[in-house]
This record gives structure tokens, C-alpha cells and sequence, in this order.
């Protein structure tokens, strides 16, 4: 050893042990700031608590009975499962603003290939997924290979998407009687599930699945990690061994075949197939991504958040439209209370910290 | 003698990592205060905490024997506190020139400068190209380079001649020298001499005991979050720094003994 | 308690004067009834989804009625459905369902007709010159909502063009159509359309406007380039302002629909609904129950029927 | 000079030279190369030239004339004022959503005050523009104090200023003829100035303006250079002594006070007060802010980008439609050009590194 | 003996700044190679294009004789080169275990990790502990700690320990060290002979000339962007080293003199 080093004969003997301090968090207030903190999505889930119980509270049996509560979940079931492949996107610091057109798209496919063609309902439910994967693929392409900014892809695509929706679909409405008749599958998400007064569509029971299913993959797979450092940072990504590109092709494509089951679940929910739906889907998603806590930069948050995060819309939607608010008036509260429902999270983590 | 800078029983815990662990700290008019400690130790937090940068949990800052409170690191500036942070602190999209007058632009003189507010971008960038010629950074080609694109190096050798050029009554280092080559470092190490020598006081954070015993008047010994000891490099040698940072030794009794 | 009667108003969007007025008869309905009245509505026109949600709604908060101006019509009718077996009668105001037998009964303007209406105005307007006219065609939206659908191949049916597909427009191939172009039913973008098809054929002579506040956009792009006096300005809707533009010339003839009658009409059936379980009549040989339209000009031409100014002015909406 | 220092030694005489090496930038490709390199606006300002010249040699004169490129400018006014707003909020790495929705307030409340209660129009544009102001100062607030995301702030204002916006003004439009003849001041940006065939309304004139201000002001003032570093790393930027948060509720009170201005523009465009409009607002100055270069992620791209990126997407939609292409043609063809210029937007920027 | 990585003829330009000017390098097996050289002299940058994190304008990379184009790191990991890169490219938000095993997940055993595709964390996170005491960073209190919360040098050790744990043909670090404390410096070292004695060369980039010299068997001298020299440490002096690499000295003739 040089010369130099021998101020390092001082390290003989030096502590091994791992350093300790008083454990302060001992409280039940902390162990709760602590779980708050280490559980992002627990805040928006307060929040949902929070305004069900003043609902609750205002309305009475109106409000909290199975049938309105489970007609909430029904309600958010699209924009919920929209929802998850948005977050998804989120995550990796992108944004699609095409989910909305894949998700029609994806609904006439089925429905056209069905009663235009006459392919057998289970081929062109097939077809309508396909196209969802096509969709996604090409943003996926443009934005991992081509390098382009996620947000100009997917304006640039939602346009493509829902003018080629409307060229082909020649405005066209499929009655919901005639699927009923002829394609009752394309339905298959309408069907009901009575347990009391309480009502659960395939659509809902679908939902709640897709969402486990992705908190799953999320957390416990190598493709889950990956998707939270790729939108972390990307370089450092790239840097230390994840193939990014392919990281965003698959989530791009991921999104746009569930945003296609979406447009099944459409078909569920509205009877019929109209190329005129889901307008408002991309800013609904948004908004349940961002109250439930994913941050719009990426890497950070869950997919729980989002559920909860639709859900709190719902519950103020409904209340709001019980206690009697127009239209207007409840645009503006929902407005205030999107507001309000992400300053108790941010304070929430704050006190948390 | 008052201590310039003064911090008592100071507390910043990070959910359930304590990161200060009611922590004192003293810097005297004019001389240079060195803070060793392991990674960890709590030293960034430390000086984070008494610039403003956090605000402690626990504990109080005084600055000339009067209490305050820094609410941002803007306060602590305008008091003349001026910090180098181990993470920089730069805009990386911006020039190197931008960055150094950061909150402090010059500008024009005349009708320009006060009613058009504008800057005098001349001025500043000449005066960016002298500061980093003191300091033998001649590598960088060109002024208006945005910091994004200096070497690791380059980057740091901007933050500090930032703050020796606007630093008036403390100046923080913390691992100034860590990027920096051979040169680099010993121009940092004339630099802190010669603000010294201005009779501004320096908290200097480092790993590299040769820089500290060298510079430093007395060395603050940081360990688990506390001030174990401080000690005069002269009584003391460099592996008995390193034992006592390291707990492979006791620490001298008397806490205060320099 | 008398409020305890809750009728729904759902409505394509509660921004276009149009159901804003519907909005205002029927509550002043409603009140003088002393019944509860909710207004719900789409957030752009052509949302169905809301309306979904809202007709759930009104089942939930226990309405007696539904009155209804639905953004797909085919679509809706599963809803509506739902609503009737859970012994609401629905009511469609303004634009009929298909089938429209889906609803319990229809209050509505025939919005085709009200496109002829002004179609047939402005060939015999133009007489002999018709057969070489230039027209412009101010659509409301690229997803071709049905009313838009049904005005725009009103006017062109009245006009005497070839339709081609009807429940469709832009797929005509008359050349004396300039243009297609979409303006989301407002002033601003009126305006844009009517300046990209004047940049396309600075000769046009006839416009046909969703809307009145479209026709008032288009005017002022023709006002631009000085040829507001030699185009004839044709639309829908017959609200206040738009028949003071007919007075004003600015607007050539307009179709007037009676929002408030169809609202007032739709109250009052649903008190019927819920204090005796009656149904409401029909009008006479129709599967509906009309509440007319009007063509408001004060240039009337022969084979057409219209009403004064004056007379539009005593019966606009807003 | 401790021992252990002894090999510093070795810096006895060490070069101070800068470092130089050959230039290779020569020639005039390199040159070029360099300069799209440190203006960037240069960039859809070259996409602007080439589509103007194809859609030119496509269209002749029925394009290249000088009413229809007049005409291009008038349509883009308005996008372009909002968009210069949102530039500014997105250099920040924010994102406003509510423009639209303040123009609309803002010109409805210098209508109503007119009309509704009388007074004389100065006043009613200056209570205007306070309006824009205000919603400005509420964004910048819950966004800077607050620490609430932009993107949730701004789309619960959003609802919250179109609703009260409907309420107030109770859906009523004032008319043209009306203005005209009661208060003229508000159609002030309609008025024309004619030079041969082209026609220049006040409101080009005054968007020309707040560009070569807002350049100014970027560029050369030292707010503007705060405005950058804390869309770069607002960390950072509090770190080396820049004010945070006066610098986001000053940047959000601008955007407002400028977005009241778009409403006063509109008012000159459409000659009525009618608040129903402005609803693409948001969309449309979004796509031209991205299509002009500026980065979402803050702190990155030029004002001179956005405005060229408002006349690329004017340009397209005119020359499409004259082209032929109908209504939803023309939508898709320019989702497709909107990628296009993205596209070829970074493609210079690579070559030119 | 054939060099087991070499560059040839390596430029990369950024704008104006030229980082590589036809340089060249060659790293032999079994060796430690010290890459020394002012802030600025394109240390980084010529790692990094030989390495995959850039690719060079012009020139060729030979691994084993072999040319090789890297289009990505990836594709060099594959061939067992680990790099540790001076901006230490973590994903802040995730854990330290989850950026140790980034892109070489551990899966489950058994059914839950072949269909399921589980990661197993439990594993991996005792690996990430023992790796991360065997440098000695016994300050990081929560193997789950996120790594933006980590000091400085506790988020350098990590990375140090990545590369060490998984590197197979060619270890590169780039100034590892340099926000390291004492104490995890010397565990870097011995950690590098200890890789070393596996049989796995090493590039090592840092400005501590004190460490360059214990460890290195040759020592590659960069200036403007090129190779100047190299040298072995036991034939030049450190002091010669740093004149050579600031310009203050001519370097010896033969260019591979060593
Ligand atoms: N923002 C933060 N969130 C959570 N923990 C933090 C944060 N900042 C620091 N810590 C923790 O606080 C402790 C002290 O960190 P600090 O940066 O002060 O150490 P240091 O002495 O400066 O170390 P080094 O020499 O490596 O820079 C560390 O254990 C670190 O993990
Ligand atoms: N992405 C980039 N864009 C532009 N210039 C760059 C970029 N990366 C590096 N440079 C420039 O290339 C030159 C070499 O940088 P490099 O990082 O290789 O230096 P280095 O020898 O590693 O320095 P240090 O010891 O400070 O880390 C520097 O002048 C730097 O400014
Ligand atoms: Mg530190
Ligand atoms: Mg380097």
C-alpha cells in the first residue's frame, strides 16, 4: 500500500454494523403516515371513502343503496377499463390521447365485420382486438422507433383513427335489437349479475379483473419494473439494460387491446354500435389517472389509484346529479372537486412524509 | 467568539430514515470548517439544513448570534449564505453563463437595462469566462455551451465558481472536488485559500482527507447523523479522522475540544 | 307534497340556445305544475354516454317521466327501455327515435322537413338560376350527428340535388355543391368554414348553415371580402337573434322550431303519467305529436309557406 | 504542502490554453447544420416554407395569392394568441387547459358589461381582461402555493370557468349588429388593413406583436430566463435563487391576461359575443405549440416555434380543403401531417447534431 | 497478446465539441487499465463508445479481436462488458434491489415464476444486501428505499455493486469512487482486485491519483480527446503522470511505450 493510503490505517476496526436510530414510528398516526406513504394509492382510496360517506350522508338510502352503488360502478366500467390502458401508458411518461378513437374504432370493427360481412361474432370480436393491436402498434412504432413525442402521436392518431371510424362506419348505428338477435356475444358485457338489489355487469366484474391483473403485472413481473424505469428515466433505462423500445411497443400495444376490449364492453353497455361514442373518453381517462395519484411524468403511481380515482368522479357525478345540481352546476362542482379531491392527496402525502 | 453560523439540536427525519439526529454545528468568523463523516452520515442534510434548502423538523439556526428561519435557500442567499450542493443545482437546458448569474442577472446600462430590462449578456458571459479561467477550467469551449453538455467535471467546476464569485458572508462547498481532475482540484483548493483570505468563512464538505487536513482550521467529525467530535488538524492525524468518523476509535471526551 | 312529482329533461347539450330555452319552458313548467324538474345533458353534442348515465340516474333518484332529445337515436333505445320497465314513461322531444315507437311518445319538429323547408325557399328564390347555383354547406360536425344529417339533406332534397346516401352528407356528387364543411355549430367556426370555401370557389351564392350562429360566422367571412349583399344566407333554429338577422337581411330565411311548446307539452304529459297513468295523444296521422315548424322570411316566394318577421319575432325562443 | 500532495507537482507548467481542434464546420451544409442547432425555431419554420411551397406548386395562384396566405394569418390569429399563452405555461413543464375557457369568459364579460349593465366599452374590456387575470392568478395559485399539478388544476378550472361562463351569460349571444353599433371598440381586432390583395386584420397584427414581445421578453430579460430554468428543473432553479413560485402565478396570470385578449380578438373575428365558442381552443393551441418544438416536459423550445407551428396546421387545413379533400378527408390527412411534421421536425435535429 | 478490447480511430462529435478525435484503446486481458486525463478530455466519452452508450462517428470497436457495433449497452451487456457510467444511469424512483437487477430479473421457481412470470424478490433483495455490505455501505438503513433517496455516495456504491456482481468479460467504471467516503473507496478497491484476481480486466476512470497507481497495471493517458501515452505506474512517477496528462511535460516518444 502507498505512502499516500496510510491515513487509512485508521479504518482497522471500524464499525460493521448497520446504522440504527430511535424507532420514532411507533404511534399508530405513523404507522399510518407510513403505510400512507409506502401505499400511494391508499390516498385516493381515502378520498373515494371520504365522499361516499358524505354522499351517503346527504342523500340517505337514496344514494347508498346496492342498486346506486353498483349503477356507479357500472358507469365508470368503460372509462375505469379505458382508465387502465392509459395509466399504462402514463407510466412510462407518455401520454395516448388515441384511446378514445381505438376504443370506437375497435366497436365498429366488431360490429361491421359482423353485420356487414357476416363473419361469425367470434371472429370479428377477434378482428375488433386485432385492430385495437394495430392501432397501439403504430403509435408504439412511431413513439419507440421513430423517437417522435408520445402526445403528437396519439393527436395525430386519435384524428386518423376517428375520421377512418367515421369514413367507414358511414355513421352508421347497429341497432341494438338486431345484435341482439344476431350477435347476442357482441352484448356479452351487458349481461347481468342480480345479487340483491345490487347489479354487476360482465363489463364491471371485467374491469375489476383487468385491474388486479395489471397491479399484478406491475409489481411482480420484470415487464411491470421495467415500464415504472422507463418512464422514470430512459436513458438510465437504456443504460442499465432495458430494452426500451420494445418496453414501449408493448405498452402501447397493450393499451390499444384494451382499449378495443373497451369498445366490447361499449357494445355491452349501449346495446348498440355507435361510431359516435366515446368522445369524451380521453379526458375522463386522464382526469381518473391523475386524481388516482399516477404522476403525468412518469414512473410513479399505481394502477389502483386510477380505479379509485374513477370512482371518485363517479361518486360525485351521481351524487351531485341526486342532490339535484344541473348540468352546469355539476360540471363546475365535479371542476371544484377535481380540484379538491388532489389537494387532500397532496396534503395527505405531505403530512405523510 | 460567537459562531457566524450556529445550529442547535437540529432534526430531519425522511419517513423512517433519520437523516439528522439532533445535530449541533458551529462555524467561526474567517476560518475554514471542514465536515468528514461516512456516505450517509447526514452531511448534505446538515448543510442543506442551515442554507435553507430544508427545513429542519427539530432545532433551531443561527446566523451572528440571531435566530432565523430560512424559508428557501433565497433567504439564506440574500443573507449572503451562498451553496454549492452536491447535486448542483443547474438548469441543464441553459447556458453556463445563465446558470452563474441565476437569480442575479446584470443588465443593460441606460434606457435598455431599465425599461427594456434587458440583460447584459456580454457582461455576464465575460465575466462567467474569467471566473472559470481562475479556476483552470479551459476545457470549456465554449461559454455558451449548455450545461447539459459539460463532462461531469466542467459541470462542477461551474457550481463553484459561482459561489466564490457571489458568496459574502459564508460559503458552503459540499464535495466540491469530487468530479474534479488533478488541476481542477488544487485551483478549487487556492480558491478556498484565497476566500479565505477575504475573510469569508467556508464549510467544506469532503472525502478527501489530504484536501481537508490541508485546508482546513478544524474539522467537524459527522457520524449516524450527529456531530461526534470536532477536532484541529494539527493534533490530531489523518487516520485518527478516519478512525473516529468510522467508530473504529472513541472519539477525544471533551466534544467541543478545538 | 306537491313537488314530489320529479320529472328529467336530458338534452343533446345545455350550451346551444336551443336546449337552453327547452330548459327554461320546461321548468317554468314544472313550476307552475309544482313539479320537480332535473336537466341533464350531453357535454358535446353527439355524447351519448352521458345520456346513458343520466337516464340511469333519473331511474335511480325515483323520476316519474323522462323527457328526452337523444344524441344517437338508435343507440339510446336499450336505455330508454330500462327506463320504461322501471315504469317511467319517456317522452323524445325534438328528434324521434328509431324505432320510434322505443319512446311512449314523441314531441318533435321534423328537422328534414325544416331543411326542405328552406331548400325549396331558396331554389325558388333563385328561380332559373338555381340550376347553376353555387352552394356551400355549413355542417356541425365530422362525426355527422343525425340532425345535422337530416337538415343538411333536408335543404339539399328541397333544392332539388340528387341525395345519394340520406343518412349521410358529403357523398353527393351535384357540382353545383361547393363544399361540405364542419363549423361545431357556432360563430367561430362559421366563420373558418366559410372562409376555406370561399377560398375554394369565391363565387358561391348560396349557403346553407346548421344554426344560426354558424350563419352569423359565415356572414361575417362573406362581410370580409365584401360579398355579404349577393349570397343568400340560409338556416335552422329560429331563435331570437336569428330571426333578428333575418330582419336584418343578414340571414335569407330560417327554419323556426318550437323548443318551448315541445318542453311545456312534455311536462305536462308526465304529471298526466304519474297522477293517472295516461299516455299522451298524438297528433293526427302522424306517429308524433308535431309541434311544427315555420319558415320565417320576408321574402316570401311563391309554393313555399312562410311566416312574417314580425310573427317569427313574437314566437322565437331566445 | 503535505506529502501526499506531492505529485501535484507535476502541474508545474501545465497548458492554459483552451482547448482547440480543427474547425470542421467549413462548409456551408455544416454551418447550416449548426445554426437549425441553436435556433430550433428554425426548424417548423422550414416545414412551414416546404409546405407552403408543395401546396403552392399543387394549388398556383388559388393558393399562392396574396388573400389566401392574408386568409391563413386571420385563421390562425386566434390559435396563435391562445397558443402564445400556452407556450409560455409550457415552458414552465405546465400545461394549461383552461385558455380556451378564459377567452371565452373573458370576451363574454366584456359583452355583458356592455350590454347587461351599461357601461361605456373601455371599461367592459378592461373588466375583460382583469377576468383573465383572475383566473390566471386562481391557476398560478393552486398550481405555485399549493403544489398542485398543472394538468388537474387546469382541467378543473377548465369546468369551472365554462360552466360559470354558460351560467352568466345565460347562453345568450350578443350580435354583430348590435356591437357594431353600440360599442364598435370591441370589434376593434376585425378591423382591416388592405395592401394590394392581402388583408391584414388588427388581430394578425397584434398576434405578430405579442410573438416579437413575447421573444423579447423570453430571450432577453431575466424573467424569461426563470421562466426556462424552472421548466428545466424547478428544483434546481430554487436551489440557485430563483423565486418558484412568483414565477409560475406570474407566468399563469399572463397566460390569462393574454387568453383575454384571444376572447377580445374573437370578438373582432366573429363579430359577436358567443360563448360557445372557443371550445378546440385548448386542442389546437396544444398541437401548435408541440408542432412548433416546444418541449412538455418544460424548459425547451422558442415562441417563434409555436407561431410558425400554428401556421403549419392553418396552412395544411386550407390547402387541403382546397385541394378537394372533404371535411373528415381532411381531418384524417391532418392527424397524418400533424405526425409528418413532427417527423421531419426531429429528423433535421438529428442530422444537424 | 491480442487486446481483449480495443477502439480504433474513434471520433464523436457533439455540435461544435469534439469529444473523440481519432483515438485510440486497447484494454488487455486479465489487466487493470487506468484511463486518466483532465475534466473534459473525453474519458467518458470514450468509454461510453466502447461500451454501446454511444455510437462513435467514425472508427471501429474490436472485442477479441473481433469488430463488434454496439447499437446499445444492451448489446455490449450481452457480451458481459458492465459499465458503471459517471451519471450512474438508476431509475430514481425504484428500489435499490430493482435497480440491481435491472433487465436480469430473478424469477420465482416453479409454476409462479414460469407462468406467472413472478419476480422473486426476496432473493434478489438478499443479494442486493450482501453485495451492497461487502463494499461496506452499512449506512443504508431499507433495502427498499427508493434510490432518489439515497446520498450521493450510498447511490454510487450501488451502482459499483451492480457492475461487480454481474460483469463477465470487461468491467468499466467511471470514476467510481469520486462521492465515495474512505472507507467505501478502499471497499472499491479491494473490490477491484478481487474482480481482478477472477481474471476480468477492468477500465477504471478517476482523478485520484493515489488510487490509479496502487491498483493499475497500465495507465492510458487522455488529452484533447486522444490518447497521449501509456505508461506503467512503476517505471513514471505520479507526478510525471499529471504532467503529462495537463500538457506540462511532453509525453515519452514511443507512443505504446507500456
Ligand atoms: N430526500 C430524501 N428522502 C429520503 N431519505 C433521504 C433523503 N435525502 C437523504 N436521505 C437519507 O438521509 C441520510 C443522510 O443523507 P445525506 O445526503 O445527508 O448523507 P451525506 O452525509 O451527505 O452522504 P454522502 O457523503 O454520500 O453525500 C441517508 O441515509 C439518505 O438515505
Ligand atoms: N451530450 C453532449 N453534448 C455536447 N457535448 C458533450 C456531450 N457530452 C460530452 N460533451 C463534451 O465533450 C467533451 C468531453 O466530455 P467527457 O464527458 O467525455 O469528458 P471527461 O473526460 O469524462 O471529463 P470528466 O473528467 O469531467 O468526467 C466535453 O468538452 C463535453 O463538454
Ligand atoms: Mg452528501
Ligand atoms: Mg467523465
Amino acid at each position: 500500500m502507498s505512502t499516500d493510503q496510510n491515513f487509512e490505517t485508521g479504518l482497522q476496526g471500524s464499525s460493521n454494523k448497520v446504522a440504527e436510530f430511535d424507532n420514532h414510528d411507533a404511534s399508530f398516526l405513523k404507522r399510518f403516515q407510513h403505510a400512507l406513504h409506502v401505499t400511494p394509492s391508499l390516498v385516493p382510496l381515502i378520498v373515494l371513502l371520504i365522499s361516499l360517506i358524505i354522499f351517503g350522508v346527504l342523500l340517505g338510502s337514496k344514494f347508498f343503496s346496492p342498486f346506486a352503488l353498483t349503477l356507479i360502478l357500472q358507469q365508470v366500467a368503460i372509462v375505469g377499463i379505458v382508465g387502465a390502458a392509459q395509466s399504462v401508458v402514463i407510466l412510462t411518461a407518455g401520454i395516448d390521447l388515441s384511446v378514445g378513437a381505438i376504443m370506437v374504432l375497435s366497436s365498429v370493427v366488431m360490429g361491421q365485420f359482423t353485420f356487414r360481412y357476416g363473419l361469425p361474432p367470434e371472429l370479428a370480436v377477434a378482428c375488433g382486438l386485432a385492430c385495437g393491436a394495430i392501432c397501439g402498434f403504430i403509435n408504439g412504432w412511431l413513439i419507440a422507433v421513430m423517437k417522435l413525442p408520445p402526445f403528437i402521436v396519439t393527436l395525430g392518431m386519435w384524428q386518423i383513427i376517428l375520421a377512418t371510424n367515421f369514413l367507414y362506419s358511414a355513421n352508421e348505428t347497429i341497432r341494438s335489437q338486431d345484435i341482439a338477435n344476431q350477435a347476442p356475444l357482441l352484448q356479452l358485457f351487458g349481461e347481468k349479475i342480480k345479487v340483491g338489489g345490487a347489479v354487476f355487469t360482465y363489463g364491471v366484474i371485467f374491469l375489476v379483473l383487468l385491474v388486479l391483473m395489471l397491479a399484478y403485472v406491475l409489481r411482480h413481473t420484470a415487464w411491470g419494473r421495467h415500464v415504472y424505469a422507463v418512464g422514470d428515466d430512459p436513458e438510465a433505462a437504456e443504460l442499465s439494460g432495458v430494452n426500451v423500445k420494445r418496453i414501449l411497443i408493448s405498452v402501447y400495444m397493450l393499451a390499444g387491446v384494451i382499449c378495443a376490449f373497451a369498445g366490447w364492453a361499449l357494445i355491452g353497455r349501449i346495446g348498440s354500435v355507435s361510431p359516435t361514442s366515446g368522445q369524451l373518453a380521453n379526458i375522463e381517462s386522464i382526469t381518473a389517472v391523475v386524481i388516482g395519484g399516477i404522476s403525468l411524468f412518469g414512473g410513479r403511481g399505481s394502477i389502483m389509484g386510477m380505479f379509485f380515482g374513477a370512482l371518485i368522479v363517479g361518486v360525485f357525478t351521481l351524487g351531485l346529479r341526486l342532490l339535484g345540481a344541473d348540468a352546469q352546476w355539476t360540471f363546475l362542482l365535479i371542476g371544484a372537486l377535481i380540484i379538491g379531491a388532489v389537494a387532500v392527496d397532496q396534503w395527505i402525502r405531505k403530512v405523510s412524509v | 467568539m460567537e459562531p457566524i453560523l450556529k445550529g442547535r439540536g437540529l432534526v430531519k427525519r425522511y419517513g423512517r430514515v433519520t437523516a439528522l439526529d439532533h445535530c449541533d454545528f458551529d462555524l467561526y468568523p474567517g476560518e475554514i470548517l471542514a465536515v468528514i463523516g461516512d456516505n450517509g452520515a447526514g452531511k448534505s442534510s446538515l448543510i442543506k439544513a442551515v442554507s435553507g434548502a430544508v427545513i429542519p423538523d427539530e432545532g433551531d439556526v443561527y446566523l451572528d448570534g440571531k435566530k432565523v428561519n430560512f424559508h428557501s435557500p433565497i433567504d439564506a442567499r440574500n443573507e449572503g449564505i451562498e451553496t454549492v450542493y452536491q447535486t448542483l443545482a443547474m438548469s441543464p437546458a441553459l447556458s453556463i453563463a445563465d446558470n452563474m448569474f441565476m437569480g442575479r442577472e446584470l443588465r443593460k446600462p441606460g434606457f435598455r437595462g431599465k425599461f427594456l430590462r434587458q440583460l447584459d449578456r456580454p457582461k455576464m458571459e465575460k465575466i462567467a469566462r474569467d471566473k472559470l479561467s481562475e479556476l483552470g477550467l479551459m476545457t470549456i469551449q465554449n461559454i455558451n455551451q449548455a450545461v447539459e453538455t459539460l463532462s461531469g467535471g466542467q459541470r462542477q467546476g461551474v457550481a463553484v465558481a459561482r459561489a466564490a464569485a457571489f458568496g459574502s458572508k459564508v460559503i458552503i462547498l459540499d464535495e466540491p472536488t469530487a468530479a474534479l481532475g488533478v488541476k481542477e482540484s488544487r485551483r478549487v483548493l487556492e480558491l478556498i485559500q484565497d476566500v479565505k483570505s477575504r475573510g469569508i468563512p467556508i464549510i467544506l464538505i469532503s472525502h478527501n482527507m489530504p484536501h481537508v487536513f490541508e485546508v482546513a482550521d478544524r474539522i467537524h467529525i459527522h457520524r449516524l447523523g450527529k456531530r461526534l467530535c470536532v477536532i484541529k488538524p494539527d493534533e490530531y492525524t489523518m487516520s485518527d479522522a478516519v478512525a473516529f468518523m468510522t467508530g473504529a476509535k472513541e472519539p477525544p471526551t471533551e466534544k467541543n475540544a478545538a | 307534497d306537491n313537488h314530489a312529482i320529479t320529472a328529467c329533461l336530458i338534452t343533446k347539450t345545455d350550451t346551444n340556445p336551443f336546449f337552453v330555452k327547452m330548459k327554461e319552458g320546461a321548468t317554468a313548467k314544472a313550476e307552475e305544475l309544482g313539479m320537480t324538474l332535473k336537466s341533464f345533458a350531453g357535454k358535446v353534442d353527439g355524447d351519448h354516454e352521458t345520456q346513458v348515465a343520466a337516464i340511469e340516474t333519473c331511474i335511480a333518484d325515483g323520476a316519474k317521466g323522462i323527457l328526452l332529445t337523444a344524441s344517437d337515436t338508435s343507440s339510446i333505445v336499450s336505455s330508454v327501455q330500462q327506463a320504461r320497465d322501471a315504469g317511467l314513461v319517456v317522452i323524445a322531444l325534438d328528434t324521434p327515435l328509431s324505432p320510434i315507437d322505443a319512446a311512449d311518445a314523441t314531441f318533435a319538429t321534423d328537422n328534414f322537413l325544416a331543411g326542405e323547408l328552406i331548400g325549396q325557399w331558396a331554389a325558388a328564390k333563385l328561380g332559373a338560376d338555381a340550376a347553376n347555383a353555387k352552394i356551400a354547406m355549413l355542417d356541425l360536425a365530422v362525426s355527422q350527428p343525425t340532425v345535422g344529417v337530416l337538415r343538411d339533406q333536408g335543404f339539399l332534397q328541397g333544392f332539388g340535388i340528387d341525395l345519394g346516401d340520406p343518412n349521410k352528407w358529403g357523398d353527393e356528387t351535384d357540382a353545383r355543391i361547393v363544399g361540405n364543411d364542419v363549423t361545431a355549430g357556432n360563430e367561430e367556426g362559421g366563420r373558418k368554414a366559410m372562409e376555406n370555401l370561399l377560398a375554394k370557389d369565391p363565387m358561391i351564392n348560396v349557403v346553407y348553415t346548421i344554426n344560426e350562429p354558424a350563419a352569423a360566422g359565415a356572414y361575417e367571412a362573406l362581410k370580409a371580402i365584401g360579398r355579404e349583399n349577393d349570397v343568400l344566407i340560409v338556416s335552422v333554429d329560429g331563435g331570437c337573434p336569428g330571426v333578428a338577422n333575418v330582419k336584418d337581411g343578414i340571414i335569407g330565411a330560417t327554419s323556426q322550431q318550437y323548443p318551448l311548446l315541445m318542453a311545456s307539452k312534455g311536462v305536462e304529459a308526465i304529471k298526466a303519467w304519474a297522477e293517472n297513468g295516461t299516455k299522451p295523444a298524438l297528433t293526427p296521422g302522424k306517429d308524433f305529436f308535431d309541434t311544427g315548424v315555420a319558415l320565417v322570411t320576408d321574402q316570401a316566394v311563391d309554393g313555399v309557406e312562410s311566416i312574417s318577421v314580425a310573427e317569427g319575432t313574437e314566437r322565437c325562443w331566445g
